[in-house]
């Protein structure tokens, strides 16, 4: 009979002092840390992975990019321009197939030419306006050698 | 006609249901509230990983490791690293170790809270889960200013890691960790000992030892029955053996040893260890280089290596076999939750339908890494 | 609002009885509307009092988005579910699909007619107020048990079953408690209860303050009244992490509606019986014998009246925020081996209580001492 | 418990059916025969001085150069704390292994996603279904001579 009591008893103590924490949160106000959002905006860390971007005029073509994305978000053709230096032509990012894992970041010689930007508000209606287009388009056309490098091979073998 | 027994009624626990804590499907047959069998279907999450892995070389896969278990995604980093490290037999840098662990075990504590916050709510208390999200912010914080992700990480990488610790890390990391055990005694007060959770949890689905080594369960769900089996302890890697933690298992303390609520339980006190842990790797820190020289292009010598390591869900282990190309031949992950959810059928024989969200909850599986 | 219709009759004694008849008709309809929309104008701000309160209790702030302080956002989920696409599933059984919603409705809002809000603002001055409220919402449980059948679903089969369980097995508790309230106002009617507890400084007459039993009356009441209005610990037939949403599985749009209000509605009904009952319904503390004009008073006893429901209602949020959910077989072990038992001793304890001290409360015996 | 002690014991007791013992590999792997594979677990787990008691990971692999198809099984001991590889190595067109759930009962889900992705028939096993792919699918994804289908019913692949 006792324990009957017994048990009854702890369960009062146990749930009062249950409740005794959630009134503690209920009473003062001050203990809210959801942020409004559209008013109060988060400023993401220097390192955070936003969105891509390339500065094109800097970028060698050296494809290193392309190849190391897991999800061959990099679509890029390089054009060879009068001086024999090569020109990325169409450069796109994928970002709606891209992981944003950084490796392409990582892999880039450019000092400073692709890179994370601190934007992560990008959302889009229609999946090719997720497309970013960096390329340089259609050169103008020169006496000299126009050999268009085409990285597609993996990808054929793929699909 | 199909002769349907009268009997019983077949529910397709579906694959979109509140609390199976993603897509898994669970044919129950039940009679009345009372339960007679579950089967579980998965493969809803199927996306192929091993199959990938042979299509993508090793520094490339790794991505695709945080996806594994996307809570615990730095822990999936680590046992892959390790994996293909062990191929190339390379040593890692002491300050890369301790980041590691450092970062492994903020890892589970993160991943510790949402299985406390998901099983709360499950139980039908969803504060708990509310408070839990809030503590998992801080760490999400402190990962995004390391590797810049919140959820996938992609940081630790063959060789170490992918960048230093940026400076402000280490105290904003000693905050952090004062501040938790002050919160996680206030869990214990609102939802551990609460006389209708204890209720609701003791004596339920009790795995005993033989079951848990015979279906391959890992984790705090074997040490929950009473199993002191713990890879940071048995099989120590990393810096683990010079750190001092003691392994919590199961005692029993509100029903029988290995029931939902000592499951349950691991988890908590694992949390109070992990964080100890952390609080020892920031006091070694030392200045060293961050990661060790790795080849651009990756071509490890041909052969056969399985490694695992300690997850917050259980052991997750590589097999990798390589041909010396720069992809791997063949990679099988072994999931944690793979194994933990094979022990599902055992116990669901004979309780109440309430009682299977309870023994999903404290299984804390999770379908990703079940499906691959 | 009887007086009011009988002077109105008198007056109009000598007009044709059809007139008479009209304007009795016209009367009735517009009570009722004023009635049914402060019953819809509360239910509303219930929900938004609701989401406010748990915002609170987990650390976060709540609607405050739709009107200032996010008060007008009960209307803008009126609109919402008002548009929402009204889906009947395939094979349901139409008429008790849809006759649902509308008793359950009704029911919850019938049994706002005998309550009393102050001394001359009331609907109707029935002399089985009690009991009237007691049987109007065991009607809720048949047509729980209607929309779950109805609706064609296996997961709402469950939870109008787990209803129906519920709120018959707790009517038991709740009449028992509210019996060793009543024998000692010996009347049924509302405003004589409240009439009784009149007087020594408008706290010490309470029925709560009667005699022991009846303080540990209030509590079983409250529990048994938490049961029957199906909220957390006790939210079992639509436990969302359990059985999807229980009985209003299918129902969406304007239907799913009626059920959330009936749900407001019920716990305003059960919490104004507690106050009647148990907290001296419209007694103003301390300021209630000093003269003042009748509208004042009025308006004071409303305010009082309204003042103690909505602490009982924000108990009952409290209590919903905190504690987890209790199993059927548990809920049904609390009934029948806790409360029930508990009720008779403590009806048994109260009659002979009244019987010994003719119905004196522990108030009147102390100030009985001084007076001699 | 050394590899090779282990190796040693059981070429001892079942002789030719253990065919080779590879030692460049982390655990090391014993080549066993297929048709005795279920008796070296058994032996395995019951023998007192091994003791196996989980089966870690068992994993199909499609050695397609070889033309065979494999099954390997890591097995380990909590009590002696030692780790070991069972490799099964069957013809690849008919890839029949007799099914170790006996044994350990964590085997049943591996062998059924052995089979639904690589088509290894585990005979004597309890419910061979597909495990990860859905019931009707065909082909075995897994495989290195894999086709990709162009449909799946009426959604393109």
């Amino acid at each position: 009979m006792t324990e009957y009591f017994k048990k009854m008893f702890n369960a009062i103590k146990s749930i009062l002092t249950g409740m005794g924490i959630t009134i503690k949160y209920g009473v003062n106000p001050k203990t809210e840390v959801t942020q409004q959002y559209p008013e109060v905006k988060r400023e993401p860390p220097d390192r955070f992975r936003g969105k891509l971007f390339v500065d094109i005029n800097i970028c060698t073509g050296c494809t290193a990019c392309a190849r190391i994305c897991p999800v061959d978000a990099i679509t890029l053709k390089t054009v060879r321009d009068e001086n024999k230096k090569l020109r990325p032509v169409v450069f796109d990012i994928d970002n709606a197939r891209c992981i944003y894992c950084g490796l392409c970041v990582e892999a880039c010689p450019v000092e400073h030419c692709l890179y994370f930007e601190k934007k992560y508000e990008f959302s889009a209606y229609t999946k090719d306006e997720l497309i970013s287009h960096f390329g340089l388009g259609e050169l103008k056309p020169q006496e000299g050698r126009v050999e268009e490098k085409k990285l597609e091979p993996k990808k054929e073998e793929v699909k | 006609m199909v002769n349907v027994d009268e009997r019983f009624m077949e529910v397709s626990m579906g694959p979109q249901h509140p609390s199976t804590h993603g897509v898994l499907r669970l044919l129950v047959r039940t009679d009345g509230e009372v339960l007679t069998a579950a089967r579980p279907y998965i493969g809803y999450l199927h996306r192929a990983l091993e199959k990938i892995a042979e299509r993508v070389t090793y520094p490339q896969f790794t991505p695709f490791t945080d996806r594994l278990d996307y809570l615990a995604s730095m822990n999936c980093n680590l046992a892959y690293a390790m994996t293909v490290e062990k191929l190339l037999n390379i040593e890692i840098p002491r300050r890369a170790q301790i980041i590691r662990v450092i970062m492994a075990e903020l890892n589970r504590i993160s991943s510790h809270l949402i299985a406390f916050g998901s099983f709360s709510s499950d139980m039908g208390a969803f504060t708990p889960f509310l408070f839990g999200i809030r503590e998992r912010e801080f760490i999400n914080d402190l990962f995004e200013m390391t590797c810049g992700s919140r959820l996938t990480y992609n940081y630790i990488r063959i060789g170490g890691v992918s960048k230093d610790l940026p400076e402000g890390f280490i105290d904003k990391a000693k905050e952090f960790l004062d501040y938790f055990p002050g919160k996680l005694k206030e869990y214990n007060e609102l939802l551990s000992y609460n006389a209708i959770f204890i209720k609701r949890l003791a004596n339920i689905a009790v795995i005993t030892p033989e079951d848990a080594l015979d279906y391959g369960v890992t984790g705090p769900n074997l040490r929950a029955s009473g199993i002191k089996w713990d890879l940071r302890r048995e099989e120590p890697y990393l810096i683990y053996n010079e750190l001092d933690f003691d392994i919590p298992i199961g005692r029993g303390e509100m029903g029988t040893v290995g029931d939902a609520w000592d499951r349950y339980m691991m988890r908590i006190y694992e949390m109070e260890q992990s964080t100890k842990i952390v609080k020892q790797c920031l006091d070694m820190l030392a200045p060293g280089d961050y990661t060790a020289k790795v080849p651009k292009v990756l071509k490890p010598p041909a052969g056969e290596v399985y490694v695992r390591a300690e997850n917050p869900r259980g052991e997750l282990g590589f097999y990798l076999i390589s041909d010396g190309s720069t992809k791997p031949y063949r990679l099988k992950i072994r999931a944690p939750s793979f194994a933990n959810l094979s022990i599902l059928p055992k116990l669901a024989k004979g309780v109440m339908i309430a009682d299977l969200i309870a023994i999903i909850g404290s299984l804390d599986i999770i379908l990703p890494e079940i499906d691959r | 609002m009887t007086e009011l219709i009988n002077e109105i009759i008198t007056r109009l004694a000598n007009a044709a009885p059809i007139i008479r008849l009209l304007v009795v008709i016209a009367i009735i309809i517009v009570s009722s509307v004023i009635v049914l929309a402060v019953a819809l104008l509360y239910e509303g701000l219930a929900t938004y009092a609701e989401r406010k309160v748990a915002g609170d209790i987990q650390a976060r702030i709540g609607p405050n988005r739709v009107g200032p302080y996010g008060l007008l956002q009960f209307v803008a989920d009126g609109v919402k579910l008002l548009l929402k696409e009204d889906i009947i599933p395939f094979y349901a059984d139409k008429w008790l699909f849809i006759i649902a919603p509308y008793i359950v409705f009704t029911a919850s809002f019938a049994a706002f007619v005998p309550l009393s809000y102050s001394e001359h603002i009331y609907i109707a001055n029935l002399n089985v107020g009690v009991l009237y409220i007691l049987a109007i919402s065991s009607v809720v449980s048949m047509a729980i048990l209607m929309g779950a059948w109805g609706s064609n679903n296996k997961w709402s089969l469950f939870g109008g079953m787990r209803a129906v369980a519920q709120i018959v097995s707790y009517e038991i508790p709740t009449v028992l408690s509210l019996l060793a309230a009543i024998i000692i106002p010996a009347s049924l009617n509302m405003r004589d209860i409240i009439a009784y507890q009149s007087g020594g400084l408008g706290i010490f007459r309470w029925l709560i303050f009667n005699n022991p039993f009846t303080f540990f009356a209030f509590f079983i009441y409250f529990i048994a009244s938490i049961a029957e209005v199906n909220r957390t610990p006790f939210d079992i037939p639509e436990a969302e992490s359990e059985i999807v949403a229980g009985y209003h599985t299918e129902y969406t749009g304007m239907r799913f509606a009626f059920f959330f209000m009936a749900e407001y509605g019920d716990m305003f009904v059960v919490s104004a019986l507690a106050t009647t009952l148990f907290l001296g319904g419209w007694q103003i503390p301390f300021i209630g014998n000093i003269v003042m004009p009748i509208w004042l008073k009025d308006i004071l006893e409303v305010a009082v009246f309204f003042g103690k429901v909505f602490l009982l209602i924000y108990i009952m949020m409290w209590i919903r925020w905190t504690l987890p959910r209790l199993r059927v077989d548990q809920l049904m072990e609390l009934c029948w081996k806790y409360l029930t038992p508990f009720a008779f001793f403590n009806l048994i304890g109260a009659s002979v209580w009244v019987l010994l001290l003719h119905g004196k409360g522990v108030y009147d015996i102390i100030t009985g001492l001084f007076v001699h | 418990m050394e590899p090779k002690g282990i190796y040693d014991i059981l070429s001892k007791t079942f002789g030719s059916k253990i065919k080779q013992f590879l030692e460049n590999t982390f655990p090391p792997t014993i080549i066993v025969e297929s048709s005795a594979i279920v008796d070296v677990c058994k032996f395995l787990k019951n023998e007192e001085g091994l003791n196996f008691t989980s089966l870690m990971c068992l994993s199909g692999v499609d050695l397609k150069d070889q033309g065979k198809m494999a099954v390997v099984y890591h097995l380990f001991s909590i009590t002696h704390r030692h780790k070991i590889a069972l490799k099964v190595e069957v013809d690849r067109n008919e890839p029949h292994v007799p099914t170790v759930e006996g044994v350990w009962a964590t085997a049943n889900w591996y062998e059924r996603e052995a089979y639904d992705l690589f088509g290894i028939i585990f005979d004597g096993h309890s419910d061979l279904r597909r495990i990860l792919m859905p019931d009707d699918w065909e082909g075995y994804p897994m495989r290195k001579d894999y086709v990709y289908p162009k449909k799946y019913h009426t959604w393109d692949v």
